[in-house]
């Protein structure tokens, strides 16, 4: 790692800390780090709309220059003019006066999604899991093998508990009947495997986000042993004190804005 | 003008010379003489336009060699051939040629290295001058636009001037393929419509070069449909389910008195605004990370519309950060449309919504930052979330706010309900803006899911006992009941 | 407030303090935490474990590095464990990106058999691992159905070469092995759906022993498959991984992962009960002061 | 004319966006390509109105010193600046005068706003934007190290763009990130008390699951394991079945309401 690379490292490994800082409370730090973030992600984001959006839709290859230009389109795909004007209606909230007219682009844009939604969804959603709810049983392995029958998810028994618990579960959705009685029971039993498949959910998940948390160790304790030159098995060759610096440079901030905070608050106790 | 017209038919003619000089790579290993080894052929083989789709695509069907699976054994995989004129092979090497004249005829342009397929056309136009470039890029464009529309014409001369290639293959033990092309004509992969195909099917050992070919079909055009019938069913469901709503709601207006179960997390919209109001603290109110293009978000700016008109009339202070632009606009328009009608126009602000930044983890820093600043009474998250769900709602209990939460993202619901005060599942987020709203129109509209959910869960039940009699006691017309469901997409 | 309220309502920065700690601790700390081992993975270390020298295994290595930091650990314990236990290993790659994480693999694992090392209590010496010898990588060819299908006939029709471009024929190992017949067993460990094509054309065409190693989040779907007996074994994830590490008593990455995992799960699972046990006190007393 | 045509369009689109999905014929999916790329479009504009959102917000924050008002002027250095990147690219080796053109198109920057936000010396700072404004003019005139590319994406590749993205962007995504890690413990720890039946469930079933490797409950240890497995099979996957369901009516229900225009609240009518 040549030196510039270190020094980028080290400032991310700061920014690292500094988003750390934010579970002790918000603080001067953290605020470099959001308003950092804030402003360099707006940046990426509209970049990339210029580029992958905006370029290859409207801006067609220069190099195929069509015979006349206007508003950076070309005459291979006229019709392009619609959404580019579409696109320039939504300016009009620039002004107080013309906002209105921007409902249009907008309607437009929530009619076009809304009536890809309808179809779509209800194929995927609604369509797929009902035909997968209508599978027959798997009868032949109705109370599940081995020692750990009850358990089996592949027997008859868990199959059919799956029928019920999404049976049990869309009447808890009713909204327009009472839970009371029988109906109230079942939509009883609906909550309660909603609740139990939460929690297993939740459970599921605690590992992957444990995992997101060594994986920002294992980054500060690479950007450590490349401070000290303990990385790998090949030395640094570009390697100088200056790397240690660095590393203690921000070693001294992290030690010194943690004593801060302990002396003011034991301070803010005794008062 | 005579020079000029030799120049052009020399370019043609060199360019075609480069197609030809590519084309080795394309021919059919030739069938050894060995017969004793050779499989069984194909037999049966049929070839269909495919079904339901835009065209550009054929079906392969046939019975599978007497040597796959039985018999010898021998067959490993079936090599599927079309008959391609000698046109259609050419079109990609032009391709290049052209895009070679492009590049050169373009700025920043520098020599390819030499030996490179580029350099080999390069050496045959490297001493011409930018006027003749530019003249032969025209007439090669042309040539190839007017080589795409002859291809047809070209497919019906079979067998003249063509050769069989490879297009699809498929592993022993199947007995079907298709070969699908694409619809963009400037794609080696392009396959025009209505044009006379013909197909063989070669039965292939694990040594290449043993193999046996079916005998050829053809010719079948490929065609694009009308109706996909594979989505028959959605159809049906997308009709029923519209003229439910349609009637419940027309039932609703002509005043129908229609009853609804109360919901917890509904309730506590209305006391978090007061409360909000008594603190003086402000309500945040987050669209999640969906774009306007998504339901979700859209459902949540029809509750932003309540909230935004009963904060107007308690004059408390609303923040609505967004994460898309689109979004953003959209809630503007929306909260101003809410405090127009409650009577407030004075209070409007434009900066009420507010654009932060379109990255997930970038626009959960800036409202985390928000939160902990401004110190709202109240959170409502209401949309599409994703993993910063808990980072918000964390966030936000640090704050000490109240929290009412909505979204129909599953993995995210189990956070929401852990961190968040009132949490809507999934369906409740769509009905909330209705129970909000409390016009009858709106709750018609619930009806109308409710009687769809009770039609869904009666399909599931009678599906499941029809496909499990179906299997126990072979009624083939109880599973052709239940395929009826199926979506094929 | 007494102690139990504080339980109770204890700040969530402690929460963190703790859990960095803990973290930091196991993560720079070396000991070990043992894993509960089922029996879909020891399955799968017996049967490896119990083949005589010399016997030959196949690992088709299918995954890219997306999946590296679930599916190399396996790789690793196994591979590891065939060759100290003389096993030869046959490595082909069905997807795209997956020859270089075969390679990396062959080479890192070459250089760990270069020590001596107890496995188990059974202490076994150092070795030169020789290509040709104790391993044979086949390389990559797409189409995974009809590799898997021709390979069934003989290794040399889909790789007349090997990965490094010596003819099949010339390596010692590969003179005695033609097909899935001279193989002892396949164990795929991928990260794409070539899990399907080896289940369905390789195990569903030849009837070898088949096992699988695939990541945590496409477990559950192969469960079926272990269930009818058409793989003898399966691994999932980095659990997956950590068990069998543990098995083989070669603990690497899976099992340093799982030390952490284990204590911050554990520190949670803590925190809850502490916060229950906080709950219901105060509850109790509090129905007992109702009732004076 | 403000309220109707809106609704109209919607009802129109969206009924023949209904259609187009049963309709596979190429002509069809002609349309719903370039319909689609409407909505991709408008999206693209409307960045415009983001990124005015965002100038103008940040600098309301400075001009009325609201808490915290000093480091937005890190956010817009930080936007302007990850968008002179995009837009720029080094034509060789040398950096040639890039970086003092970047710090006086940021002084630039900085002058105008606090030309914006002054109550006083507003000449001051204009003149000084202008002199700086110049500064960069010249630099781009004079300087051939490297030049600005709005036509194609050299911006995408250029080092410092992807120094940026790489050393502030994926570093704080990744940490935010990982901060759940501690959320997901503190919010178990807060939530996770058996007060009711519901709430005992929830709590017993994130137990099972989170004992699911630990082999210190002896014969138990194999039941916790398949139990949990159990648990993410069935019940979970009967919950998410059902909420799959439905949302996928929900979903419908919202959008056929939006389409036949029952309902307008995303148009602030309800």
């Amino acid at each position: 790692m040549d030196f510039s690379t270190f020094l980028w490292t080290t400032f991310a490994a700061f920014l690292t800390l500094a988003t750390y800082s934010f579970l002790y409370k918000d603080n001067p730090f953290y605020k470099i780090a959001e308003h950092i973030v804030t402003g360099v992600a707006a940046g990426y984001f509209a970049i990339l709309l210029w580029h992958n959006g905006l370029v290859p839709k409207l801006w067609f290859q220069r190099i195929d220059d069509g015979d006349w230009w206007w508003l950076w389109l070309n005459s291979s795909k006229p019709w392009y003019l619609i959404p580019a004007i579409l696109g320039m209606l939504m300016w009009t909230r620039f002004s107080k006066k013309y906002q209105w007219v921007s409902r249009w682009p907008m309607a437009l844009y929530i009619g076009i999604s809304a009536g890809i939604a309808v179809p779509l969804e209800m194929s995927n959603r609604v369509n797929k899991q009902l035909y997968d709810t209508m599978a027959d049983l798997n009868w032949a392995n109705f109370f599940g093998q081995g020692t750990y029958a009850m358990f089996d998810t592949t027997s008859g028994l868990s199959q059919l508990l799956i029928v019920i618990g999404v049976v049990a579960a869309l009447i808890y959705f009713f909204f327009s009947k009472a839970h009371t009685g029988l109906f109230g029971g079942v939509a009883k039993v609906g909550i309660w495997t909603l609740m139990i498949g939460f929690g297993a959910s939740f459970g599921f998940t605690v590992m992957a986000r444990i995992s997101l948390f060594i994986n920002r160790m294992q980054f500060l304790g690479g950007w450590g042993q490349e401070a000290f030159n303990a990385s790998g098995t090949t030395p640094n060759p570009n390697y100088s004190a200056w790397y240690q610096v660095f590393f203690w440079l921000l070693a001294l901030l992290v030690i010194g804005y943690a004593a801060y905070e302990i002396v003011k608050h034991l301070r803010s106790r005794k008062t | 003008m005579k020079l000029k017209l030799f120049v052009v038919s020399l370019v043609v003619l060199l360019s075609f010379s480069i197609a030809f000089a590519q084309e080795d790579t394309l021919t059919v290993p030739p069938i050894p003489p060995d017969s004793a080894l050779l499989p069984a052929a194909v037999t049966g083989l049929v070839a269909k336009d495919t079904d339901n789709d835009h065209g550009h695509a054929i079906t392969l069907k046939w019975q599978p060699s007497a040597d796959d699976g039985a018999g010898r054994q021998s067959v490993a995989m079936y090599e599927v051939f079309r008959w391609v004129p000698d046109l259609m092979t050419r079109i990609p090497a032009l391709r290049d040629t052209l895009e070679y004249l492009k590049l050169r005829t373009g700025d920043g342009w520098s020599p390819p290295e030499p030996g490179s397929r580029t350099d080999s056309i390069h050496n045959v136009f490297a001493s011409l001058d930018d006027a003749q470039l530019e003249e032969r890029k025209e007439s090669l464009e042309q040539t190839i636009s007017q080589a795409i529309r002859d291809l047809p014409a070209a497919h019906a001369a079979y067998p003249e001037d063509g050769d069989w290639q490879q297009v699809a293959v498929a592993p022993a033990g199947s007995a079907t393929a298709a070969d699908v092309g694409t619809k963009e004509k400037d794609t080696p992969d392009y396959l025009p419509d209505y044009s006379d195909f013909y197909y063989r099917v070669d039965a292939v050992t694990a040594d290449p070069a043993i193999r046996t070919a079916s005998e050829i079909v053809g010719p079948v055009q490929s065609y694009g449909q009308w109706f996909n019938k594979g989505r028959l069913a959605v159809s049906v469901f997308v009709l029923i389910f519209g003229l439910l709503t349609i009637f419940f709601v027309q039932h609703a207006r002509r005043g129908a008195d229609l009853y609804v179960r109360p919901m917890a997390g509904i309730e506590a919209v209305d006391d978090a605004i007061g409360r909000a109001t008594e603190m003086g603290r402000p309500i945040l109110y987050v669209l999640g990370l969906g774009t306007a293009d998504m339901i979700a978000t859209i459902a949540s700016f029809t509750i932003l519309g309540r909230v935004a008109r009963r904060v107007a009339e308690y004059q408390t202070k609303l923040i609505v950060p967004a994460y898309e632009p689109v979004v953003m606009a959209v809630a503007q328009e929306v909260v101003k449309t809410a405090y127009y009608d409650a009577g407030r126009p004075d209070d409007y602000d434009e900066d009420i919504v507010f654009f932060v930044t379109s990255l997930q983890f970038a626009y959960v820093a800036a409202v985390n930052g928000l939160m902990l600043r401004e110190l709202p009474a109240t959170n409502v998250y209401m949309g599409k979330f994703f993993a910063e769900s808990l980072l918000l709602a964390e966030t936000g209990a640090v704050a000490g706010s109240i929290q009412i939460a909505g979204t129909d993202e599953i993995a995210q619901i189990p956070f929401f309900i852990v961190a968040c005060d009132y949490t809507l599942i999934g369906e409740e987020l769509y009905a909330a803006s209705a129970y909000l709203g409390r016009e009858p129109i709106l709750l018609g509209s619930l009806k109308a899911q409710d009687w769809a959910k009770a039609g869904v869960i009666a399909l599931a039940v009678a599906g499941l006992a029809l496909s499990n009699l179906a299997v126990a006691y072979d009624w083939s017309w109880a599973s052709s009941i239940v395929d009826f469901f199926r979506v094929v997409d | 407030m007494d102690i139990f309220e504080k339980l109770m309502k204890l700040d969530r920065r402690w929460v963190f303090l703790f859990l960095i700690a803990v973290c930091v601790v196991t993560y720079a700390a070396d000991f070990e935490i043992p894993v509960l081992v089922e029996p879909e993975v020891e399955a799968i270390f017996n049967f490896v474990d119990t083949l005589p020298a010399g016997a030959a295994v196949m690992i088709p290595i299918d995954y890219d590095p997306g999946s590296l930091a679930e599916l190399h650990p396996m790789t690793y314990a196994i591979v590891e464990q065939c060759w100290r236990k003389n096993l030869k290993v046959v490595f082909s790659a069905l997807s795209q990106n997956a020859p270089g994480m075969a390679d990396q693999a062959i080479r890192d694992i070459s250089d760990s058999l270069k020590v001596e090392k107890e496995y188990n209590g059974v202490v076994y010496p150092p070795r030169e691992i020789v290509n040709g010898v104790d391993y044979c990588f086949l390389g990559y060819k797409p189409y995974p159905a009809i590799i898997i299908l021709s390979m069934g006939q003989n290794f040399r029709l889909p790789f007349p070469l090997d990965y490094y471009g010596t003819p099949l024929d010339s390596l010692p190992m590969m003179r005695d092995i033609q097909n899935y017949d001279d193989l002892a067993c396949v164990i795929d460990i991928s990260g794409t759906n070539a899990t399907d094509y080896w289940i369905s054309y390789g195990q569903g065409r030849y009837g070898f022993p088949l096992a699988i190693g695939v990541t945590g989040v496409s477990t559950a779907q192969y469960y079926p498959y272990y269930g009818s007996g058409q793989i003898f074994g399966i691994m999932g994830g980095m659990l997956g991984a950590a068990q069998y590490e543990q098995l083989a008593d070669n603990p690497g990455l899976a099992k340093d992962g799982m030390r952490v995992q284990w204590s911050a799960h554990m520190m949670i699972i803590a925190f809850i009960v502490l916060g229950n046990v906080g709950y219901f006190v105060s509850r109790i007393r509090a129905r007992r002061g109702e009732r004076r | 004319m403000k309220r109707q045509i809106p609704v109209v369009l919607v009802g129109l689109f969206g009924l023949f966006m209904i259609f187009q999905y049963f309709v596979p014929h190429e002509s069809s999916e002609w349309i719903y390509e370039f319909l689609l790329d409407w909505t991709i479009i408008i999206g693209i504009f409307a960045m415009a109105l983001g990124l005015w959102s965002l100038y103008r917000v940040s600098v309301e924050k400075i001009r009325t010193r609201k808490p915290a008002w000093g480091y937005n002027y890190l956010t817009l250095v930080g936007l302007f600046t990850m968008m002179l990147f995009g837009f720029t690219s080094q034509n060789g080796e040398a950096w040639g005068w890039f970086f003092p053109f970047m710090v006086a198109a940021n002084l630039t920057l900085v002058m105008i706003i606090q030309a914006s936000v002054t109550k006083g010396h507003r000449g001051l700072f204009l003149g000084t934007a202008g002199v700086c404004l110049a500064v960069c003019i010249v630099i781009i005139i004079f300087d051939d190290t490297w030049g600005f590319h709005f036509e194609t994406a050299e911006g995408l590749q250029s080092t410092m763009f992807r120094a940026f993205f790489d050393n502030i962007l994926i570093p704080i995504f990744a940490t935010m990130f990982s901060l759940l890690a501690f959320f997901i413990a503190s919010a178990a720890y807060r939530a996770f008390r058996a007060r009711n039946v519901m709430a005992t469930l929830l709590l017993l079933a994130a137990l099972i699951v989170m004992l699911r490797f630990n082999p210190y409950f002896g014969p138990l240890s194999p039941y916790m394991s398949k139990a949990s497995n159990w648990l993410m099979n069935v019940p979970n996957l009967a919950a998410q079945r059902a909420i799959i369901i439905g949302v996928g009516l929900g979903i419908v229900a919202t959008a056929l309401k939006v389409i036949l225009g029952i309902e307008r609240g995303y148009m602030g009518k309800g």
